[in-house]
């Protein structure tokens, strides 16, 4: 799908740029050239001149973002001169109100962590990949390693959760026997989720 | 009359199920299509056609149909019968209320399937919006290490306890969805069981009112079996019976030669439907 | 701290557009056009002819992200050409499809809001609390309030119903009209939508 191998040079990138473009909007993290590279199936070399290309043109322009290389990986960032109006923002934004979809799926992690998210997926009968990250996203919820049988991302509640919730620590979430059911027994014990 | 061939361009719900019928050969989508333009008449539809039809199709899909097109073809079939219904009644002229309701009733039907239609298209509309946005992605990032510490608080907004209750709520085993069955009616008893007893009762005591016959009943169904069973011991000529004015109370006489044996009362069980399935504990236990 | 109220045109963004071209990199959700006037100190006028602005250049430039306005603010996304490699590379999951019954139920949640389970069950002659729950679960739909008069829950289409279709607001639904007969009175009209 990328035609040109070579970046362009003047005001509008080439096939290549505007995909290193694409692909870097949504990274969350530094992107390597290699993987890069492998993404698009071209050489790294060529990556690499595409992204100095991109940087030096998003510079020249006065863009209000830049791309650059940093923990062996490129990623967007935004200008430093802009830095005042972005801390504004940032700073006004209102505080931000969990919807149910979100809350639900906080208490699930809270409650079955370290949990992955296909059991989180499993239990909510929907998938939650997007809330989960929403979740992170506000530090609410954070990575626990991996799962020793199916290396799958566990995740775990943060202790910014617990400040939010005014808990000391995890031992201070109330016992969910009393919410329940009152026909569940323990055989029924909706914790025992089977992975789906 | 149209080429059967599937438009691929109609509803998405049912690509590929076709009609056949005497007045009209095409996708039943186009069919609905119209019968809403009043271009076809709803009567000459044989519905049970169309249902045979789609059943076919169904089977020889074997196993790849999908729940999609079936539900479809379900809501539409029911719209379609009730609205069969209401245009086989007399819909000449309107003279008294009555008829008046009929024919309002039959136009709130169409209306209904015309909605209903419109929503589909609506909803074919939703899905190809939701494809092509599903090919933007958002950026959706952490924040920039140096803003992360500048973000607004989270409001949860919740105490531990209902927390805890949202969670309970999540974690609730839900039930298994299951299609109801309440509305199907295991035959407790038949009526040859019935006729059994009415022979027996009735050869005792010769003469009896079929209330005294159905004291025992536990439940209407009971009782309706067994006033069926009356009617076929009459037919055999077992019984006759007597009732002074209608509706008021009916007496059974036993009129059958003594030693005969009414077909219905006699030889083995039937082979209906009884309670304790025969079958079901073995394969638990094979299981 | 923005000398130019006014967009550039040429092809470096003016300094208001860089500023917006900041916020929104950092921006994890759509940002309304009064959001961004009032952190930047510009009338909202200007604000949106920037916006509208930037967001023609990028197209015209073939660039691999887009600005876009969706649900009440604007959010850059990846542009749609791009979708196979931006697709290799995102790790999550594809959103998923939506069966036929939830996708009608959506309709007539989204031209009736609010609207109670009944009314939907009966445009659709089936009963629809199982997909109004899996809707709910999925995000696409809210509960909001009660009917006055019967006290049955109401439901209308969320915010984030608005990102999956990337319609800036209800009011871009397409019409109904079209497919509905003449003869539908007022009351019955299902094409009349309020909105949110």
């Amino acid at each position: 799908m990328i035609e040109e191998p070579l970046p362009g040079t003047g005001e509008s990138p080439s096939g290549l740029s505007s995909a290193l473009e694409a692909i870097l909007l949504v990274a969350d993290e530094p992107v390597a050239e290699n993987m890069l590279a492998q993404v698009l199936e071209v050489a790294q070399a060529d990556v690499a001149a595409a992204l100095h290309g991109l940087a030096a043109s998003y510079t020249e322009q006065g863009r209000g973002f830049e791309l650059r290389e940093v923990a062996g990986g490129w990623r967007y960032y935004t200008r430093a001169e802009f830095a005042p109006v972005v801390e504004k923002f940032v700073r006004d934004g209102q505080e931000v109100r969990l919807t149910q979809a979100a809350l639900e799926t906080l208490a699930v992690v809270a409650y079955r962590q370290p949990v992955g998210r296909a059991q989180v997926s499993a239990v909510r009968g929907v998938n939650c990949d997007g809330v989960m990250r929403t979740l992170t996203l506000r530090g609410l919820v954070e990575e626990a390693g991996n799962d020793p049988e199916t290396g799958a991302i566990l995740f775990r509640t943060t202790s910014y959760f617990l400040e939010r919730l005014g808990l000391a620590g995890l031992e201070q979430l109330p016992e969910l026997a009393p919410f329940l059911p009152d026909h569940l027994d323990d055989e029924q014990d909706p914790g025992h989720v089977r992975p789906s | 009359m149209t080429e059967g061939s599937g438009d691929p361009a109609r509803g998405s719900a049912a690509p590929g199920f076709e009609v056949h019928l005497d007045v009209f050969e095409g996708p039943f989508d186009l069919l609905l299509g119209l019968i809403s333009r009043h271009k076809l008449d709803i009567t000459e539809i044989a519905l049970s056609a169309v249902t045979d039809e789609f059943i076919s199709y169904i089977g020889a899909l074997a196993g790849r149909w999908d729940l999609d097109q079936a539900s479809y073809f379900l809501v539409v079939a029911a719209t379609l019968l009730d609205l069969k219904a209401a245009r086989l009644l007399p819909s000449g002229e309107v003279d008294d209320e009555e008829d008046l309701a009929l024919l309002e009733a039959r136009d709130l039907l169409f209306a209904r399937l015309l909605q209903y239609r419109a929503y589909k298209q609506a909803a074919a509309i939703l899905a190809a919006q939701m494809t092509d946005q599903g090919r933007r992605f958002p950026r959706r990032v952490p924040m920039e290490p140096g803003f992360a510490d500048l973000l607004p608080e989270v409001l949860l907004g919740l105490t531990a306890d209902q927390f805890a209750a949202i969670a309970a709520a999540a974690l609730a085993p839900r039930a298994v969805p299951v299609v109801s069955t309440a509305h199907l009616h295991v035959p407790r008893t038949t009526v040859r069981e019935q006729a059994g007893i009415l022979t027996r009762l009735l050869r005792a005591a010769g003469r009896a009112s079929f209330g005294e016959l159905s004291a025992d009943c536990e439940d209407t169904y009971e009782v309706v079996a067994r006033f069926l069973a009356v009617l076929d011991l009459y037919r055999d000529k077992c019984v006759s019976f007597e009732q002074e004015t209608p509706l008021g109370e009916l007496y059974i006489t036993w009129v059958a030669p003594e030693g005969a044996s009414p077909d219905l009362a006699a030889g083995p069980r039937p082979a209906g439907i009884e309670p304790g399935q025969p079958g079901g504990a073995d394969y638990d236990r094979q299981r």
